[in-house]
């Protein structure tokens, strides 16, 4: 039954995709590729709801033969348990919601079909990576994940921009994708098998062979395992990826930069929960932190809607990688769900807003086409060098908040559902989901920080709090900006207007998602275990899974999750969690402590911008002014792009003057510095050294022999005397040779 | 006289031979040169066999005098030739025969 | 029989081609067909289940040296008889329209090349090996000679120098191996036998010192084929110049005789050797791992530099064949394992980039990367299937590029960790150089120039399609593939292990 | 074995009569032959080859085949290995007359003699394969070298054959009067003219210290001075290049071919029966002293060949080069070595023949000998230069062709005795000979002719001739029978 479930899941997305492959290939066009593809998704929602109530308290896997060798085998497979099912949920839920919300959005584009067939690729592919039971099945699906939004940000190709950008996302996951395969190699050395679960999988081996000698590789394979993670998700220092991705379609930020394939990584991080060491989760809660306060902090200071919602995005990723790291599993992975949601419905919203700007003209894309086309005209001139000013410092108009405001006239429903879901991103108490996940992570990081009972460790808890804050502060700022206060640019305010229906009822729908009732109806306490980490703490013997409510799956108890949190506080925690199972007491200080934090520093965010863009009673420029340096700091993004730049610069200088030949390889910097370097000297260094050295030493062997065969011809004088000297001096030369023998 | 008087007597005509080979600016002189090794080696040929070989055996003689046959007809080939070259080339110093080369 | 019919039907083919007039060109595309059916024939009936050569032929031929006519095919040669013979037509309908003069001596050299390829693979008679594989000279270096590019001419006689100085050191290793077989009654070519001998204790052939030597000239022998660096410099002149059918065979199969070489001789019957340069101590342990990195790194930042078209396939190529010296040098199943698929997907997929430039070259008559742009919106579907072998090639899962290289490099860093790890920058920068060009082809604004550019035509898809098929197939379903040679690796492993 | 008497070895010597008869009756023929032009006389000459084929052949089947005979007291052994040779050269001069009858640049006029002298030099040469006695040898070489001074030079008003003639003569009898010589000391030293004995004698009275082994090697030295000009070595091998550009072609051809294999004949009869024992080269390591000459000569002949442009020329040099590889095989002392010498003789025999045939109809056809003139040949002529393309891949030893396998054995022989490093000089000069040989192929196949010329057409003949040549270079190689033909040849010689 869940395998057909699955396949059935699985396969039609696929089936949707090729489709249109196949039809592309004879180059035809299916005309009704949109319906194809939602009803697909629709059908693999339904699929997904069934295969909730089919899980059982203990996760099935199902695997066959890939690739059979003589010593060793790798399996493919479906890994079926609480967690699968919600992410199927997620992802099928928020992906079908994005299919209908384009085909609004997209409307009249000329390669329309195009791009619901890529959604569907989309979705399959994250789909197996998210059943799939084995490192090689999820490498498999995060790299088809990679490809498809590859193929989406450059969805428009003709502008530079988006063709850089999309370029540059690849590779830049890439570097990331490399240190997670180094680390499958790691693993799979030592286990000989890539399959996760079952009593020949990593976890089973890991547990029962480690000793506290493995740990430092061990520690090393965790780490580097998150390198994909680290590039996926958008964390410092691979981030950079993630805005420029923006160039995309909005419904396309919305579904794969916002909600699933970015959070991929923090999947995968929790998938690789049981062999986290110390140490890889001290990494990965700093990297997390660090994210998420550095990306919040850039976020204030965006003019382009939808960059302010990319920056949000990466910093709430930190946030899940910091609940991970810091041992809150169910943390972790309820943000991923409340914030797939909400996220997703400020995307879309945003888009709604973008496209009621763009509605003035009958065909908005085409507009946009040109529009692009002229700037990327006016980009030609500096092609060679690095385009990613272009990205980021240059807004479309459409995008710009500045060309905005006072649209919650206009656009009623757009308003209400975009400030349901700011209330939840901001963590606001109670009615919004945002608040009880964000919420459970500051408490475990708190618990976990006073576990670790070391006071540096509080700085990741300080972090977490003052990113809440600043999050809510660049919400509300974006919210003002755009909804609030009088048109900027009026000739586009009266051009704007209300969404169609096929738009509008998608952002409805999510807004309902972003209240806690809804989510609990699949996420809850005893129905999400966190996995056994016995490398965490003291070696894995009895590890009693809480099992308090049964898998039922169904708890009407509105504090459902952060009970579960709090039983994850001491259950994870204390050395062997004997009263994981009362879940009931579970309100540990440290809850209490964050949860009051939390609202106060929710408050303060929101309350001052307020008073920066609504009451104006304080205005940013001034402040601008007196924290010039900081600000210029946030502005500029911390000067990550900047760097890159400098350091492209200068290299091409140098290389136009080292290896005048290969101007023809002068890049357009996408790739980050590293890749920058690599590619410029090493590329024109070792295609010199080809065509100078080693073919050189050849040429000069060829000419060294032409050269002994004219002296040869010079002896044959063609003077007969000469000959006879030649042999009377080899008959001399010879008897000589021999009596010196 | 000796073996030895024989001996060094063709290696001188020998030497002479070669010499007047290698040196004379005349095909002529080029002739009477090889006429001097081939008659060193017919010296050669007659002295072995008086003091070498046993006096029934005169395989020596007769090597002796076919060397004085061919050498005669050698000489009459390279006389042709050397009609024919002086013909082509009007001269007949050998080193103004140089057209083919390299 | 079958065998040997597969091996000569194209030599009679290309008699047919010579003595038939030049109206006759329809035979052609049959006589390339048959060996293709023979070869799925054989590659349905091939009996998985053993390690063992079947289909052989063993028939007396030079008593004189005791040389025989012997082929058979096991695992390993019947999967590149089959990516020869399925190359064979797509090449012939490849070079249809675009080859105009002497398309009669073109298809008899053609032929020709086949017989020498299929016969190479078959041959288990280490003199057949050799002849084989010296009959692919002549017959390459005039179809780059002839119907090449502007720098035919140097481009030809350089493939042709390094292949015979790599062969001629080959010569002289191949006959240290049958001197020292046996007593002048008793010496062989037979390679089955020269195997055994070679591993039997106190035999002059299981001598380390005389197969450091001996692995040495044969190594030398393949790595110019594959090529190995230092010895590659004649792959993106002969790639750049030769005629596109030509340039797939060349990237399709000829490399592969390289690697098969270093498999079925070098790895197979000097053992001791092999050991010494991927096992023993210090430099010349790591030795021919250290050339598969290289390989790697080398041939992909190289292509990175490149703005020709063609070359950078080229430079790729080399890049990717490094893969396969880094899996063979793990003497481990995974790791050969690996490099058998990644010679064979290397075969299909290379094939296909090289069939998409050319498509490009026969519109634009040009290739040069940055002369493009905006493609995408003009050719949709070429663009299409030409981002699909980009993908394939830069090694995307769900395709078949990715299994050899992860299976490789799985293998590899069992053995070496460092040069693996280092490898892995190969990657990386294969899909910089990938994606770059994609962008620059094809992404932005369309090029002016090409306003008219017309989409890639049926035939051409008809070329392309199958290797399409094929590298999908393979990337979502390898045991197709592995099954065929899984026992033979197995065989092979433990003979290595065995030392 | 007990030599025959005169009387009694006239029978056996029945091949060489055969030959001086037809080239009496050739003279003869031409002169009672009115019409200048008729071709009767070379047919005349081609029957006497025929006939003398055929006798040689009954002769070895009815007494040569076992024991070998010591005819004339002493003088000339007919055995295998000079029946090899006999067959080998008759098959050149056959050849040579067919080319001879199709070059054009011969005069019509002076054909009487021509091919009288072709069967004489045959004879001179059939001479050199058997004789074994010091004076038969010096005769034998003088008449061949003799005739093929005329034969060189027979292009009257032609200044390049006058001076190839003279330049030949001048050349050839100092090397003769050189080896002369040395003949003259070995006769003193041994004290008898007779082959089979002189080793003996030698080595004795080197072990008894009577004579230096000075004088010894000044007398193999000087020896080898006359053999290397015969079969152009490294550095007797100046001539070779102006004598075979100046020479008609057929000529050349035959010089290459026919002469160098009596030249080896020679080489293998006296150095293996003279020197061969064992006792001899302790005191002097002629083999090492061969092995070094064998390895300048390949390499010589192969640079200097790379940069020429007549093909005549260039041909000289491959040829000379190719003396360096049959060179190796002589230094070996062992029955493979020579086996492998006389193999590749005859696979050459074919190869080389052909390639020079091909000269001739280019000469013919274009008028022009360099290299320029086979410009576009493989469309104006696409089976001739097809036919070049198996002769010259077959020069460089490549496989399946003739030459390739010569090229094994050799090399087998070769390592077998552990001369590693003569292997390799030879292998990387086959890798160098490629060059020049593609550089034909490249005028050939990848350049057009500058001026349209149509296509060239050619006889039947032509082809046939030419067929008799390419089936044989591309399937020796796959026969057996060859190799235990040249295996047996070889088994008379002594060897340790």
């Amino acid at each position: 039954m869940t395998v057909s479930l699955i396949s059935l899941i699985l396969l039609c997305p696929l089936a949707a995709f090729a489709v249109f492959g196949l039809l592309g290939l004879a180059n035809r066009r299916f005309p009704r590729q949109d319906y194809l593809s939602t009803a697909a998704m629709l059908i693999a929602l339904a699929c997904s709801f069934l295969l909730l109530r089919e899980v059982v308290p203990e996760p099935e896997t199902h695997t066959v033969n890939w690739v059979s060798l003589g010593s060793v085998t790798f399996s493919m497979g479906f890994y079926l348990d609480s967690v699968t099912a919600i992410m199927l949920i997620v992802v099928t839920l928020v992906s079908s919601l994005v299919h209908i919300f384009s085909m609004g959005y997209m409307h009249g584009d000329p390669r329309y079909p195009r791009f619901f067939a890529y959604l569907s690729l989309f979705s399959f592919s994250m789909l197996f990576l998210v059943v799939s039971d084995n490192l090689l099945g999820i490498y498999i699906g995060w790299e088809l994940v990679g490809l498809c939004s590859y193929l989406l940000i450059g969805f428009w190709f003709e502008k530079d921009s988006a063709a850089n950008a999309c370029k540059k996302a690849f590779l830049t996951t890439r570097v990331g994708d490399v240190g997670m395969f180094i680390g499958m190699m790691m693993l799979f050395t030592k286990f000989k098998t890539l399959s996760l679960y079952g009593e020949g999988g990593i976890f089973a081996l890991a547990a029962s062979q480690l000793t506290t000698g493995d740990m430092v590789w061990l520690s090393i394979a965790g780490v580097l395992i998150f390198c994909g993670a680290i590039g996926k998700s958008a964390q410092m220092p691979l981030h950079t990826w993630l805005p420029d991705a923006m160039e995309g379609p909005t419904p396309v930020s919305a579904l794969i930069h916002a909600a699933t394939m970015v959070a991929a990584g923090v999947y995968l991080t929790a998938r690789m929960f049981p062999i986290l060491t110390e140490t890889s989760s001290l990494v990965i809660a700093y990297v997390g932190g660090i994210t998420a306060l550095v990306a919040a902090t850039i976020a204030i200071v965006r003019f382009d809607i939808k960059r302010v919602l990319a920056y949000s995005t990466i910093s709430q990723l930190g946030y899940m990688m910091l609940a991970i790291g810091a041992g809150s599993y169910v943390a972790g992975l309820f943000h991923l769900t409340t914030h797939a949601f909400f996220k997703a419905l400020l995307f879309l919203g945003s888009g709604s807003v973008i496209h009621a700007f763009h509605a003035m003209h009958a065909h908005g894309h085409d507009d946009e086409h040109e529009h692009d086309d002229s700037d990327a005209h006016g980009h030609e001139h500096n092609e060679d060098s690095d385009s990613g000013h272009v990205l980021g410092s240059e807004i479309p108009p459409d995008q710009d908040m500045r060309n905005m405001g006072g649209l919650r006239h206009k656009m009623p429903i757009t308003f209400i559902t975009m400030l349901i879901a700011t209330l939840s991103i901001s963590g606001v108490p109670f009615i919004f989901s945002g608040f009880w996940s964000k919420d459970a992570i500051l408490a475990g990081v708190l618990g976990r920080a006073m576990e670790w009972n070391s006071v540096h460790h509080y700085i990741l808890f300080i972090m977490a709090l003052s990113a809440a804050g600043i999050t809510a502060f660049y919400m509300f700022r974006l919210i003002f900006m755009t909804f609030f206060g009088e048109p900027r640019n009026q000739e586009m305010h009266d051009m704007a207007h209300e969404s169609p229906l096929s738009m509008t009822v998608p952002l409805l729908i999510l807004a309902v998602l972003s209240l806690p009732v809804v989510n609990t109806l699949w996420f809850n306490a005893a129905y999400v275990k966190p996995p056994p980490q016995p490398h965490l703490h003291a070696p894995a013997h009895a590890y009693i899974a809480p099992d308090t409510k049964g898998g039922t799956g169904l708890a009407f108890s509105l504090f459902g999750v952060s009970e579960a949190v709090a039983a994850e506080e001491n259950a994870g925690h204390d050395t062997h969690g004997t009263h994981a199972d009362d879940g009931h007491h579970g309100h540990g200080p440290a809850h209490t402590i964050a949860m009051v934090l939390s609202i106060c520093v929710a408050g303060l965010g929101i309350f001052l911008s307020w008073l920066f863009y609504h009451r104006r009673t304080l205005s940013a420029e001034s402040v601008t002014t007196t924290f010039r340096p900081i600000y210029d700091l946030f502005w500029h993004k911390y000067y990550f792009d900047e760097f890159y730049d400098g350091v492209l610069v200068a290299l091409t200088v140098w290389k136009a003057r080292l290896f005048a030949q290969f101007d023809g390889t002068v890049v357009d910097g996408i790739v980050n510095g590293v890749g920058v370097v690599t590619r410029d000297i090493l590329a024109a260094f070792t295609g010199a050294f080809d065509n100078r050295v080693v073919d050189g030493i050849v040429n000069r062997v060829a000419q060294v022999t032409w050269a002994v065969g004219g002296r040869i011809r010079r002896i044959q004088t063609g003077a007969i005397q000469t000959y006879l000297f030649v042999v009377l001096a080899g008959i001399v030369l010879l008897i000589l040779i021999f009596r010196a023998l | 006289m000796t073996l030895q008087h024989y001996l060094v007597i063709s290696a001188i005509l020998f030497t002479l031979g070669i010499f007047a080979v290698l040196t004379r600016r005349n095909a002529i002189s080029i002739l009477m040169g090889i006429e001097l090794i081939l008659n060193s080696c017919n010296l050669n040929f007659a002295a072995f066999s008086r003091f070498v070989t046993p006096p029934e055996d005169i395989s020596g003689q007769i090597i002796a005098i076919f060397g004085i046959v061919l050498a005669a007809a050698e000489a009459a080939v390279f006389l042709a030739i050397i009609l024919a070259i002086y013909r082509e080339f009007g001269s007949i110093r050998p080193n103004e025969v140089d057209t083919l080369k390299g | 029989m079958l065998l040997s019919l597969m091996i000569f039907i194209p030599l009679l083919g290309m008699i047919a081609v010579l003595l038939l007039p030049r109206e006759s060109e329809e035979l052609i595309k049959r006589v390339t067909l048959i060996p293709l059916a023979l070869a799925v024939y054989l590659f349905i009936s091939y009996d998985r289940s053993t390690a063992g050569t079947q289909y052989v032929v063993n028939a007396p031929w030079i008593d004189a040296f005791n040389i025989q006519y012997h082929i058979g095919i096991d695992g390993l040669s019947v999967t590149l008889l089959l990516l020869t013979a399925l190359l064979g037509p797509i090449c012939v309908i490849a070079s249809w329209r675009n080859i105009e003069k002497g398309i009669k001596a073109y298809m008899a050299l053609f032929l020709l090349l086949e017989t020498g390829m299929l016969g190479f693979f078959a041959a288990l008679d280490l003199f057949l090996f050799y002849v084989f594989f010296e009959l692919t000279l002549l017959p390459m270096y005039f179809l780059i000679g002839i119907w090449g590019g502007p720098r035919r001419e140097y481009a030809a006689i350089k493939f042709f120098l390094y292949t015979l100085f790599g062969s001629v050191l080959m010569l002289v290793a191949m006959i240290a191996v049958y001197l020292n077989s046996g007593d002048p009654g008793a010496r062989t070519f037979d390679i089955p036998t020269l195997i055994a001998l070679a591993s039997t204790e106190g035999h002059a052939l299981n001598n380390l010192n005389f197969q450091i030597w001996v692995f040495l000239g044969f190594f030398i022998g393949f790595a110019v084929k594959v090529p190995i660096f230092p010895f590659h410099t004649w792959l993106p002149d002969a790639h750049v110049e030769a005629p596109t059918a030509i340039s797939v065979i060349l990237a399709g199969i000829l490399l592969k005789m390289g690697t098969y070489g270093l498999v079925r001789v070098n790895m197979a019957m000097f053992p001791l050797g092999l050991d010494h340069f991927t096992n023993g101590i210090g430099f010349w342990g790591n030795s021919l791992a250290l050339l598969g990195f290289i390989n790697i790194v080398y041939g992909s930042f190289c292509a990175l530099a490149q703005t020709d078209f063609k070359k950078l396939v080229a430079y790729s190529s080399i890049g990717h064949m490094g893969f396969v010296i880094l899996g063979l040098a793990a003497r481990n199943d995974t790791g050969i394992t690996g490099a058998i698929l990644q010679m064979f997907n290397h075969g299909v997929i290379s094939a296909m980039l090289f069939l998409l430039v050319g498509v490009l070259y026969d519109r634009a008559h040009h290739r040069e990367i940055n002369g493009f742009g905006g493609l995408g919106t003009r050719m949709p579907v070429y663009t299409g299937i030409t981002t699909l072998a980009f993908m394939a090639s830069l090694g995307l899962p769900g395709l078949s590029g990715f299994v050899g290289e992860a299976l490789s490099l799985l293998g590899a860093y069992d053995e070496f960790k460092w040069l693996t790890i280092l490898s892995t920058i190969g990657i990386v920068v294969g899909a910089a150089y990938f994606l770059w060009t994609l962008q620059r082809v094809f992404l932005g604004n369309l090029n002016p120039k090409y306003e008219d550019l017309p989409e890639i035509n049926g035939r051409e898809i008809l070329t392309l399609v199958p290797l399409a098929i094929l590298t999908i197939l393979l990337g979502v379903w390898p045991n197709l593939a592995i099954d065929m040679f899984r026992e033979s690796v197995t065989n092979l492993v433990n003979v290595l292990q065995a030392i | 074995m007990q030599p025959l008497s005169n009387i009694d070895s006239l029978l056996h010597f029945s091949p060489e009569i055969l030959l001086v008869i037809f080239a009496a009756a050739v003279i003869i023929l031409d002169l009672v032959v009115k019409n200048r032009e008729s071709v009767a006389v070379a047919h005349l000459a081609l029957v006497g080859c025929l006939c003398t084929l055929a006798a040689v052949l009954f002769i070895h089947f009815s007494f040569g085949n076992e024991e070998p005979v010591a005819l004339f007291l002493g003088m000339i052994q007919l055995d295998v290995f000079a029946t090899f040779f006999k067959v080998l050269l008759l098959l050149a001069t056959a050849a040579t007359i067919l080319f001879s009858l199709r070059s054009e640049e011969l005069d019509a006029k002076l054909k009487g003699e021509y091919y009288a002298l072709l069967l004489a030099i045959t004879l001179g040469m059939f001479l050199m394969a058997s004789s074994t006695n010091l004076l038969m040898i010096f005769i034998a070489l003088e008449t061949v070298s003799l005739t093929s001074y005329i034969l060189a030079g027979f292009l009257t008003h032609s200044p390049r054959s006058s001076e190839a003639a003279f330049k030949y003569i001048t050349y050839g009898a100092v090397a003769s009067g050189t080896m002369l010589f040395g003949l003259s000391l070995l006769f003193g030293m041994a004290g008898t003219g007779d082959l089979t004995q002189i080793g003996g004698r030698l080595t004795e009275l080197l072990a008894s210290g009577e004579v230096s082994s000075l004088t010894v090697l000044i007398a193999i030295t000087f020896v080898l001075a006359g053999v290397g000009y015969k079969i152009a070595s490294v550095p007797f091998h100046m001539w070779s290049p102006d004598v075979y550009e100046g020479a008609p072609i057929p000529i050349t051809a035959f010089l290459s071919v026919a002469s160098k294999s009596a030249g080896f004949a020679l080489f293998i009869r006296f150095f293996y029966t003279g020197f061969g024992s064992t006792g001899l080269m302790q005191f002097v390591d002629w083999p090492f002293m061969l092995a070094i000459v064998s390895a300048l000569t390949m390499t010589v002949g192969n640079l200097a060949a790379l940069p020429q442009q007549n093909v005549k020329r260039l041909l000289a040099y491959s040829s000379i080069a190719h003396g360096g590889y049959l060179l190796m095989g002589g230094v070996l002392l062992t029955s493979e070595g020579v086996g492998a010498i006389l193999f590749y003789l005859l696979v050459y025999l074919f190869m080389n023949l052909g390639a020079f045939y091909v000269v001739v109809l280019v000469a013919n056809e274009m008028g022009s000998e360099t290299i320029d003139g086979y410009r576009g040949l493989g469309s104006r002529a696409p089976l001739v230069a097809l036919a070049m393309v198996v002769f010259l891949a077959s020069l460089t030893g490549l496989p399946p062709l003739a030459g390739f396998f010569g090229k094994w054995l050799l090399f087998t022989a070769v390592l077998e005795q552990g001369y590693y490093w003569l292997a390799l000089v030879g292998l990387l000069n086959s890798v160098v000979s490629l060059y020049y040989y593609a550089r034909i192929f490249k005028v050939m196949y990848f350049e057009d002719a500058e001026e349209e010329t149509s296509h060239v057409s050619f006889s039947t003949g032509t082809f046939a001739l030419l067929s008799t040549f390419v089936i044989p270079t591309i399937f020796i190689g796959f026969l057996n029978i060859f190799y235990t033909f040249s295996n047996i040849s070889v088994s008379v010689l002594p060897m340790q």
